[in-house]
């Protein structure tokens, strides 16, 4: 292979009456990913492609998009693994377009925010001005880790058949999220976000269609999450009341 | 959309015709006012969020501008560490991390803003775990360290090898905590404007529709971190480039210490991802084409774990006496970083993000495989000139993070205080810049200036007309970079790469092809291309002059230190010829400098 | 940002999605929905139809005439049909609802861990997926056998 | 919506409790249809009359008659619900998919009622 053709949907809501499709030659190198072949159309080809990147290494989580109708971050996808000289690239479901594979985080964003993605405690003096650190054994961590490594690509909200009809179901991320803080041994704030949680277009609306799970980059699993939340929602108990958050080390 | 703008004064044309101010009549530009804006997201820029949020008891309105979503910023990638005296009881102290940083960094480190970094540390690890950092823990259910390179204790906490993202995550999730933070995400800063010498705001870019506006403000702080996009072979994402500093250099800051950039002896072949230090801390060892572990020939004493400009000389070293391998694709020589000796276990415990990364990135599994490795553009020891509080010659306006230079990290950083000195001076210039904004007024806003700045994006740029294509410029700088003003350096390649870099300023490439308003990214490109041409100048002009060899500015004409000519930091100032030099002592309390041993 | 195509939104189309990768469980997802709707509208359908046992709408008690008339109009090879592909997608449904039952309530979808690359979600590697199929089955099995008493 | 008189989560545990009991219900149903009373039979006037009539598989029948609405409406709830996200479109649904649960089961009962109660012909 010694070029692929990058084909990317294009679509600027404010000047175009529908998205269309425009066909890029691009040189091919080994290792190329396909951020890279975007970046190459991007800076030699037409300078007016809208895309979202940073890190190039799948750790910001800017850019989730749909390769070859498959979503995934396009700095994590290797033009090689595709086995395909054409690439299409569009942007994601679920997400208002701003331009071309630029899609809009808003709705998301707050989403995530609702749930209080936080440490709640009734310690504030202590919360603010710590000491030492709460107590947290390795395995009380590891029952949270996964579910930190969420870099909010967006990927599980595009793919998610609730989030494409139901827009105040709060997606994937959010509630995964919201497990994290729950399951945590220093959060105090559980029951607050099971209330949240327990209303018609909560979590109740994920129908464990592991979609989220499925395209996660980071093995985050949301769908694990949601349903171990979901778990303490139908008690209507969180593992932990005010107060009972794990304790700071006293010598 | 949802977001809610403080638009307390839209300024029109017309209002200013008024109050007799002159400028053409057509422009519409917003106005967004808060008490404090913060430019910035990384891990600088949200730490002094939250705390000018904390010191103000939520009752100051804190805009944080920031060219990416807030939690894409580089500081995501950072992984290995955050240096911080957690357990004096089992022998470390602050006395042994202050030395080792001073030592560090050759000597020219501030050493009293040292030692107000080193005491404190502790308690922003325990902030920072108290807000649900997830740090790993040791069995007791305490926090846990590792060795770093440099140090003589092992005292990077981690949180396993994605240290940056959890911190920028914990950072993020506790901002969304305060109403009083508004996040202004994907706005591109492009000015600061001041009033006789005090702060008035920022001007910027919303990239996602193209408008144009003044963010007002009584107190600023600049966190826009590090600018290793000046390079191409760096561990940086593509958003580090040096904007920040490019604002505050026109705004009249001198720029400090450019000359010294830090190259980190491990990024991979070819894509300059980073391999952390942690590799190396938790037992990873350097091989070169003979198997030889040679970095007993450099520092036989901390072998690997000697600081990073001795072993990134070491490795590039030993790459141009022929016994480095190549990689054929790209052409570039390298090393070998073998873990094979670490054991699965402990890769799959510690080491599991980079282990990703390498399967990923190259198809190599560390836990069989060496890994490809050449020193690769890591950090800017160098930034904006500021006091030890972070305050800049400003009024009003503070620096704190990569783009600062408080100076900590004098002529070498050490790994994990890079990350360490952004929550320190990130709550530093938080709260004082949160204590100005409450004392003080809004300043008088200087709209002749605001508009040429608006002039200068929309009629220069968007619709400006060109021949050059500002990507070829962006990349034929990095070229002459990556060629001129690496980890050996030249006065012959310097002044080379000098005078090309001078000559692409001149060129024509200050033009949009895309006119559209909506996330237009090349007009943002443009911008930044414009700052990186000016930042690498200040760098190649400030190493070009600095004749001796000192940490990571390593000149194969001037091999030694010169402490009777050099003991001291390099200011940059911008006029119209380019940048003019001056120079400032450093303040030296209780370690004279010696020679360093590893 | 909220109108039209510039939303995005996949809407009802994106329930079915054969797209994403080793997801079995999204297929379930669709047919849970679709089977749950074909046995309600089946089920309002049964009730009107038993309603003949007692005559009808207006009938007043057991009535063996209109019983007679409403099976002259269900029990033929149509009708069949039908009652197979209900025993179907009824045995689908019900055995892929115990599996939802469960799994929602966290059990048999793993458990948090300690994640190694390269990634495998645990959710979609436990025993309900196996569960699935057990649906599947089951549900052609129940169908052949209802086939086998309605045509046998 | 400060006015629910049920939580969703009540609603969920509704859902399952229904979903569990039908499968028995159903499975109960369906046997005697074909299985423990050979098909021919089964339909035969005779032979519905006297399941109807018989106390535990009548009961049986309304049972099932309840719990099968319940939850098939319910879920009919659920996925309109989804559809839409206006106030009013909920309120509707809500009370749309109650009215239609309580309708069919009193047409469904009727029928029990009758015949059990009523005057064969
Ligand atoms: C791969 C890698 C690994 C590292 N590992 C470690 C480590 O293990 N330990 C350690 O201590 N340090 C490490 N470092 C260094 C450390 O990560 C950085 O120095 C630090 O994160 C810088 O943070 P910051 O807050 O200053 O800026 P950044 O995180 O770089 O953030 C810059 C912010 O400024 C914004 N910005 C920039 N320009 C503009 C503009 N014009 N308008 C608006 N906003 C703008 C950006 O959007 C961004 O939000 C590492 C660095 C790299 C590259
Ligand atoms: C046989 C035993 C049954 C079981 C165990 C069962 C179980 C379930 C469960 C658990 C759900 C919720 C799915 C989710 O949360 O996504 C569900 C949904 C549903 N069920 Fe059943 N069910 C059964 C029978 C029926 C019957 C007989 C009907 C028809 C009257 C029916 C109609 C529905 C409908 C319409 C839905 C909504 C589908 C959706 O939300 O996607 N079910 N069922
Ligand atoms: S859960 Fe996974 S897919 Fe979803 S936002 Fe987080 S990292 Fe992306
Ligand atoms: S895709 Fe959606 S339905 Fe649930 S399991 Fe994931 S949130
Ligand atoms: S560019 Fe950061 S995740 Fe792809």
């Amino acid at each position: 292979m010694s070029y692929v053709k990058l084909v990317v949907q294009r679509y600027d809501p404010e000047r175009d009456e529908k998205p269309r499709f425009q066909e890029y030659i691009v040189p091919y190198r080994k290792g190329m990913t396909v951020l890279d072949a975007i970046l190459y159309a991007r800076d030699y080809l037409d300078h007016s492609i809208g895309v979202r990147f940073s890190c190039r290494m799948a750790s910001c989580g800017s850019c989730g998009m749909k390769i070859n109708g498959k979503p995934a971050l396009a700095c994590y996808t290797q033009v090689s693994e595709l086995g395909t000289e054409r690439i299409v690239v569009q942007p994601m479901d679920n997400f208002p377009v701003i331009k071309d594979l630029a899609t809009d985080f808003e709705e998301f964003f707050e989403k995530h925010k609702e749930l209080m993605p936080y440490l709640v405690r009734e310690d504030r003096a202590e919360q603010e001005n710590p000491k030492s650190e709460y107590l947290m054994k390795p395995e009380e961590l590891e029952r949270i880790l996964q579910f930190t490594y969420c870099i909010k690509c967006g990927l599980c909200y595009s793919v998610c058949p609730t989030v494409g009809t139901d827009k105040l179901f709060p997606g994937p991320q959010a509630i995964a999220q919201a497990y994290r803080y729950v399951e945590d041994v220093r959060d105090e704030g559980g029951e607050t976000r099971l209330n949240i949680l327990d209303n018609p277009h909560g979590i109740w609306r994920c129908h464990f269609a592991g979609s989220c799970s499925a395209v996660c980059p980071k093995g985050v699993d949301p769908a694990l999450g949601i349903q171990l939340l979901r778990r303490y929602v139908m008690r209507g108990k969180a593992p932990r009341k005010k107060g009972e958050g794990s304790k700071p080390f006293t010598k | 959309m949802k977001q809610v703008k403080n638009v307390s004064e839209v300024f029109h044309w017309e209002s200013q015709r008024q109050k007799g101010c002159y400028f053409e009549a057509r422009s519409v530009v917003e106005v967004i006012k808060s008490d404090v804006v913060i430019v910035g997201s990384g891990i600088a820029g949200l730490r002094a969020a939250i705390e000018a949020a904390r010191a103000s008891n939520s009752r100051l309105e804190i805009s944080i501008v920031t060219k990416v979503q807030a939690m894409r910023s580089h500081s995501v990638s950072a992984e290995g560490g955050t240096a911080a005296v957690l357990y004096p009881e089992l022998g470390d102290s602050f006395e042994s991390h202050i030395f080792d940083t001073v030592k560090g960094s050759d000597y020219l480190a501030d050493q009293d803003a040292v030692e107000r970094f080193v005491l404190a540390m502790p308690s922003e690890i325990y902030q920072l775990e108290h807000w649900g950092m997830p740090w790993s823990r040791r069995e007791d259910g305490r926090i846990a360290q590792r060795w770093f390179g440099g140090y003589s204790y092992p005292r990077a906490t981690f949180a396993e090898d994605k240290v940056g993202f959890f911190e920028m995550q914990t950072l993020y999730d506790t901002a969304t905590k305060y109403d009083s933070i508004k996040f202004y995400q994907e706005w591109f800063a492009t000015s600061i404007v001041k009033y006789q010498n005090k702060f008035v705001g920022v001007t910027a870019l919303d990239i996602k529709k193209g408008d144009f506006a003044f963010f007002k403000a009584k107190a600023g702080i600049i966190a826009t971190g590090g600018s290793g996009r000046l390079y191409s072979f760096a561990t940086y994402g593509y958003s580090a480039t040096p904007d920040g500093m490019h604002m505050a250099y026109k705004a009249g800051i001198p720029l400090k210490d450019m000359e010294f950039i830090q190259f980190h002896p491990s990024g991979m072949v070819p894509s300059g991802i980073l391999i952390t230090e942690a590799a190396r801390g938790e037992g990873g060892i350097l091989l070169n084409k003979e198997g030889e572990r040679f970095m007993k020939r450099y520092a036989p004493e901390k072998l690997e774990l000697a600081s990073r400009d001795v072993v990134s000389r070491a490795i590039i070293t030993e790459i141009e006496q022929g016994r480095g391998f190549k990689d054929e694709a790209s052409g570039l020589e390298y090393v070998h970083l073998d873990l094979t000796g670490i054991g699965e276990k402990k890769i799959k415990e510690r080491l599991n993000g980079i282990r990703e990364i390498a399967l990923k990135f190259r198809g190599i599994d560390i836990i069989s495989e060496p890994v490809p490795v050449r020193p690769v553009c890591h950090y800017v020891m160098g930034g904006i000139d500021v006091n030890i509080d972070g305050a800049t010659s400003i009024a009003g306006l503070w620096a704190a993070g990569e783009a600062a230079c408080v100076s900590i990290n004098g002529a070498n950083r050490l790994g994990a205080n890079s990350t360490a000195e952004c929550l320190v001076w990130g709550k530093i210039t938080g709260e004082l810049a949160a204590r100005y904004a409450t004392e003080k007024q809004h300043e008088q806003t200087p709209w002749e200036d605001v508009m040429m700045e608006e002039k200068r994006i929309f009629d220069g740029i968007l619709h400006g007309s060109g021949s050059v294509n500002p990507y070829e410029i962006r990349d034929n700088l990095q070229r002459e970079m990556d060629a001129n003003a690496y980890v050996f350096r030249t006065g012959d390649g310097l002044l080379h790469a000098l005078k090309r870099i001078r000559e692409m300023k001149k060129q024509d490439f200050r033009h949009c092809e895309d006119k559209s308003r909506r996330y237009n990214t090349n007009l943002k490109d443009v911008l930044e291309v414009e700052g990186m041409l000016e930042v690498a100048e200040v760098v190649l002009l400030s190493a070009l002059t600095r004749t001796e060899s000192r940490g990571a500015h390593a000149r194969r004409d001037y091999p030694n230190r010169d402490d009777k000519n050099w003991l001291k930091h390099t200011l940059a100032f911008r006029t119209e010829e380019g940048p003019k030099l001056d120079y400032k002592p450093v303040v030296i309390t209780k370690y004279q400098p010696a020679e360093r041993h590893y | 940002m909220e109108k039209g195509r510039e939303r995005n939104r996949r809407g009802i189309r994106g329930w079915f999605d054969p797209t994403v990768p080793n997801n079995l469980e999204r297929w379930a997802y669709f047919f849970q929905r679709l089977t749950g709707l074909g046995i309600l509208a089946y089920v309002i359908g049964h009730i009107g139809d038993t309603s003949f046992f007692v005559g009808g709408p207006f009938g007043t008690g057991p009535n063996q005439s209109s019983w007679s008339f409403d099976l002259s109009i269900t029990e033929n090879v149509v009708g069949h049909l039908i009652l197979i592909f209900v025993v179907l997608i009824v045995t689908f449904h019900g055995i892929n609802g115990i599996r939802l039952i469960l799994a929602e309530l966290g059990i048999m979808v793993g458990k948090p861990s300690k994640i190694e690359y390269p990634y495998r979600p645990s959710s979609l590697r436990s025993v309900q997926r196996h569960i699935i199929w057990v649906a599947i089955v089951l549900a052609v099995l129940a169908a052949i056998w209802a086939g086998s008493i309605l045509f046998g | 919506m400060g006015d629910k008189i049920m939580t969703e989560r009540k609603i969920m545990m509704i859902q399952y409790v229904t979903g569990i009991l039908s499968v028995f219900l159903v499975s109960v149903h369906l046997l005697y249809q074909g299985v423990i009373v050979p098909y021919e039979k089964a339909i035969s006037f005779s032979q519905v009359l006297s399941l109807y009539r018989h106390i535990f598989y009548g009961s049986m029948l309304e049972i099932l008659l309840v719990v099968i609405l319940v939850h098939g409406f319910n879920g009919l709830r659920i996925i309109l619900l989804e559809l839409n996200q206006s106030q009013d479109w909920s309120k509707a649904v809500d009370i749309i998919t109650v009215i239609a649960t309580v309708v069919t089961i009193a047409y469904g009962t009727r029928t029990v009622i009758l015949a059990v109660f009523g005057g064969v012909s």
